[in-house]
């Protein structure tokens, strides 16, 4: 059936965005990290 | 914690493919519109968690405010109150019951009138201080995600069926959109602030935008009254089997959420614990390092 | 004669203001007496217009409490006379329309007060200049009649002198002398510490954010001449 | 109340003076809506039959465009010389700031409608086919909806980075009821086909949520830092 392309296209757009979000989250939380060991070796 | 985390994490995940075999294999196809339907099984309950979470965002953001004085905090508590007790003590009365919509039954909204309260409570005891502020943003972020997905979703699904990817009537789908524009113009409003005190701006935006809510509705509700429309669908009893699918599915998509929300917040905790750490930091290692080097004060010879 | 002691008037205790990754205040508390001149001296950065604009209730502190009489410093605010680096005067309007403006917001009616603290500072009421046209000077006794316009117990000056020239500035710490021979507390944030020699009761040092001494001369202790 | 009147109308009164003084506001507001009009005139055929149902929607955005640039400039007064801080720490209260300045807002726009309706009235040749006093109450109330969010959320904006441009971002999502009250209640009364009682009632009622919740809050955003 031609609609059953969309129905796959939603479901898959809707984990691309989940993990996009939760891509950043850990990029932001790895950058995070990083600036935190700086701190502390400047101590 | 990260035990219980990695935990949490592997239950939500068989819990969502759970779901999503549900959505897929086992209810049952839609007469008119056929497979694509089961669109809705992601559809509806991204919306109703996206909704779920700028409730919590609007419900932070206003005790956040409220704790800025103490009477505040009393008077804001009392109306809170009331509204729980007047709003269930309503949803009994005749007259307010003739203006339910048909289908909706008292206990229900009954039920769904003391999450108020409840939420209020609950939140303002889990989250003292600045963490508060903490979880409307996080519930801000989180929801405008989940947001998202509606938006996207949404047309993909009435392309097949209406034959167009977006009807500018279309009542839930648009309000959708400002809701989106909203919280978008709350993130970034936080992100671009240089204030020290952002977290009181950016609750002050929270409830603007939750007061608008209704507005939103309303209006677009009238204004598409007034405009042709494309037959929109809908209505009608849903089938028992994907009713249960729908919830089941959302059930996941609330603990995908849950978990989502909490990296979030424990991010943030990380990062304002970070500056903070930094900025005393700073202090401990310039400090030293100008008693060491600069004349005391320039200033005085 | 015995000393009666004197009140503090402000108490500042563990005072942190931080904005994000950088803390201008790093707890500072220190007690302040009533109806003395108190000269705030140190480095730029060492958060000492921080300090003045936390005491005068325009930066809330991130940590700790200030009182002020006994009040928080937003609740005295009819107490409190704030002069900032920049005029806080509107440059379009000349110095009574401003005046009269500020006057409004302090519930004073009338011109009288208005004429009477711009003759105070020197300067005559009648100017119908715009004060963007004043020179530096003038601005500044200007901006000082605006604090001064409800008759304050306290004032907190940001630099009064800077961009002066030396006559002027004599001139203002003649003022100044006179406002606490009346028994006003002045806090005074400078650079100058030597115009103050004589004049301040005491001279708190400020550096990286914290108190670091107090001493009774413009000159710290150890520090060779 | 009594203080609150008397701050109010003196800040109004000050600022229609400065206004007047360098007419940045309006002089920049009329010709900026002046430009848009001419736009549109290119760019929508205003002989078409149809431009009846387009010209309600092209009239606010118009203002609304105007507006954010009246919005920015009130605020952006009040930094200079950083005059906002010697509000601040006076005792008169937020609202009142809050109140002139909304009013100041308020009568500038209505100004400029004035002005910029002939324009519209000459360029698109239109004739009401409605109740045409209808339009009287859906142009003051949205003004009013636009005026009101606009002034609160300009005071927002004072405190981040990229000031002008913030403004709009979070007043025009906002603003959608309202936007949609004013231009579909303005096409209904021009077309004549549809009743605009809704949409009067809409933006009465935007109207007095916003007023009050701007007054609730206002004086939290003008302390915050």
């Amino acid at each position: 059936m031609n609609s059953f392309k969309f129905l796959v296209a939603a479901y898959v757009a809707t984990w691309l965005i989940h993990t996009f979000y939760i891509g950043t989250l850990f990029s932001r939380y790895r950058r995070l990290r990083q600036s935190l060991k700086e701190l502390g070796k400047r101590k | 914690m990260k035990k219980l985390f990695l935990i949490l994490a592997g239950l939500t995940a068989l819990f969502l493919a759970y779901a999503t075999y549900l959505a897929l294999k086992v209810a049952p196809t839609d007469a008119l519109q056929g497979d694509v339907y089961r669109i809705i099984y992601y559809h509806v309950p991204s919306a109703w968690t996206a909704f779920l979470l700028f409730f919590i965002n609007f419900i932070a953001s206003v005790q956040y405010l409220a704790r800025t004085k103490a009477s505040l905090q009393k008077a804001v508590q009392w109306v809170v109150i009331a509204i729980g007790v007047i709003g269930v003590i309503a949803t009994f009365l005749p007259q307010v019951q003739a203006l339910l919509p048909t289908g909706m039954r008292p206990s229900a909204v009954a039920t769904t009138v003391l999450a108020i309260p409840a939420f209020y409570f609950l939140l303002g005891w889990k989250f003292p201080g600045d963490r508060m502020d903490m979880l409307a943003l996080t519930a801000a972020e989180v929801g405008v995600v989940f947001c998202t997905i509606v938006l996207v979703t949404g047309p993909i699904w009435a392309r097949p069926v209406w034959g167009i990817w977006w009807a500018p009537g279309d009542i839930r789908l648009t309000s959708t959109l400002v809701l989106w524009l909203i919280y978008v113009s709350y993130l970034v409003l936080r992100r671009f602030s240089n204030s020290a005190q952002t977290q009181i701006i950016a609750a002050a935006l929270a409830v603007f935008g939750a007061l608008d809510v209704p507005l939103v509705y309303f209006s677009i509700w009238f204004f598409r009254t007034q405009h042709p429309q494309p037959v929109i669908g809908g209505g009608g009893s849903m089938d028992p089997r994907m009713l249960h699918t729908l919830l089941i599915s959302w059930m996941a998509f609330l603990c995908f959420a849950f978990l989502v929300c909490w990296s979030r917040f424990r991010l943030e905790l990380l990062k304002r614990e970070a500056e903070q750490a930094e900025a005393m930091e700073s202090l401990v290692g310039a400090g030293t390092a100008a008693k060491a080097s600069v004349p005391l004060s320039r200033s005085a010879r | 004669m015995t000393e009666t002691p004197a009140q503090s008037a402000i108490i500042v205790s563990g005072v942190v203001k931080q904005f994000g990754r950088f803390a201008a205040l790093r707890g500072v508390s220190a007690e302040f007496d009533a109806g003395k001149f108190h000269a705030i001296l140190g480095d730029n950065g060492a958060g000492k217009t921080t300090l003045l604009r936390a005491l005068a209730g325009l930066a809330h502190p991130t940590q700790g409490t200030i009182r002020m009489f006994g009040k928080a410093p937003q609740d005295s605010s009819r107490e409190i006379g704030y002069m900032a680096h920049p005029s806080l005067l509107y440059d379009e309007m000349s110095g009574m329309e401003n005046l009269r403006y500020f006057a409004r917001l302090y519930g004073i009616a009338g011109d009288e007060r208005c004429a009477e603290v711009i003759r105070a500072v020197g300067l005559d009421p009648q100017l119908t200049r715009p004060v963007g046209q004043y020179s530096q000077g003038m601005r500044q006794r200007m901006s000082l009649a605006r604090a001064i316009l409800h008759n304050p117990k306290l004032l907190l000056l940001d630099e009064p002198f800077s961009n002066v020239d030396v006559h002027s500035a004599r001139e203002m710490v003649i003022l100044l002398k006179h406002m606490r021979g009346s028994g006003k507390t002045i806090f005074v944030v400078t650079h100058q510490a030597l115009l103050l020699d004589g004049v301040a009761d005491e001279f708190v040092w400020m550096q990286q954010g914290r108190i670091v001494d107090r001493t009774a001369i413009p000159l710290r202790a150890g520090e060779a001449q | 109340m009594n203080s609150l009147w008397a701050v109010t109308v003196a800040t109004l009164v000050k600022d229609i003076r400065l206004e007047w003084r360098s007419k940045d506001a309006l002089n920049s507001m009329l010709f900026f809506s002046l430009l848009v009009v001419v736009i549109f005139v290119f760019s929508f055929d205003p002989l078409a039959e149809e431009s009846r149902h387009i010209v309600g929607g092209l009239v606010w955005i118009a203002f609304l465009f105007a507006a954010v640039v009246a919005l920015n400039q009130t605020w952006a007064r009040e930094l200079r010389n950083q005059v906002l801080d010697a509000y601040r720490v006076s005792p008169a209260p937020a609202n009142g700031l809050f109140l002139a300045k909304t009013l100041g807002n308020f009568i500038f726009v209505c100004v400029l409608e004035a002005l910029m309706t002939p324009l519209f009235v000459i360029f698109y040749n239109l004739h009401v086919l409605g109740p045409a006093w209808q339009l009287i109450p859906v142009a003051l109330l949205g003004t009013w909806a636009l005026v009101v969010n606009g002034t609160f959320f300009a005071a927002m904006s004072l405190r981040t980075r990229n000031r002008e441009i913030m403004l709009p971002l979070l007043l025009f999502p906002v603003s959608i009821p309202a936007v949609i009250g004013m231009v579909a209640g303005t096409t209904a009364i021009l077309t004549g086909e549809n009743s605009a009682h809704f949409y009067i009632v809409l933006l009465l009622t935007y109207d007095v949520v916003f007023t009050t919740a701007s007054l609730a809050l206002f004086k939290a955003i003008l302390h915050a830092e």
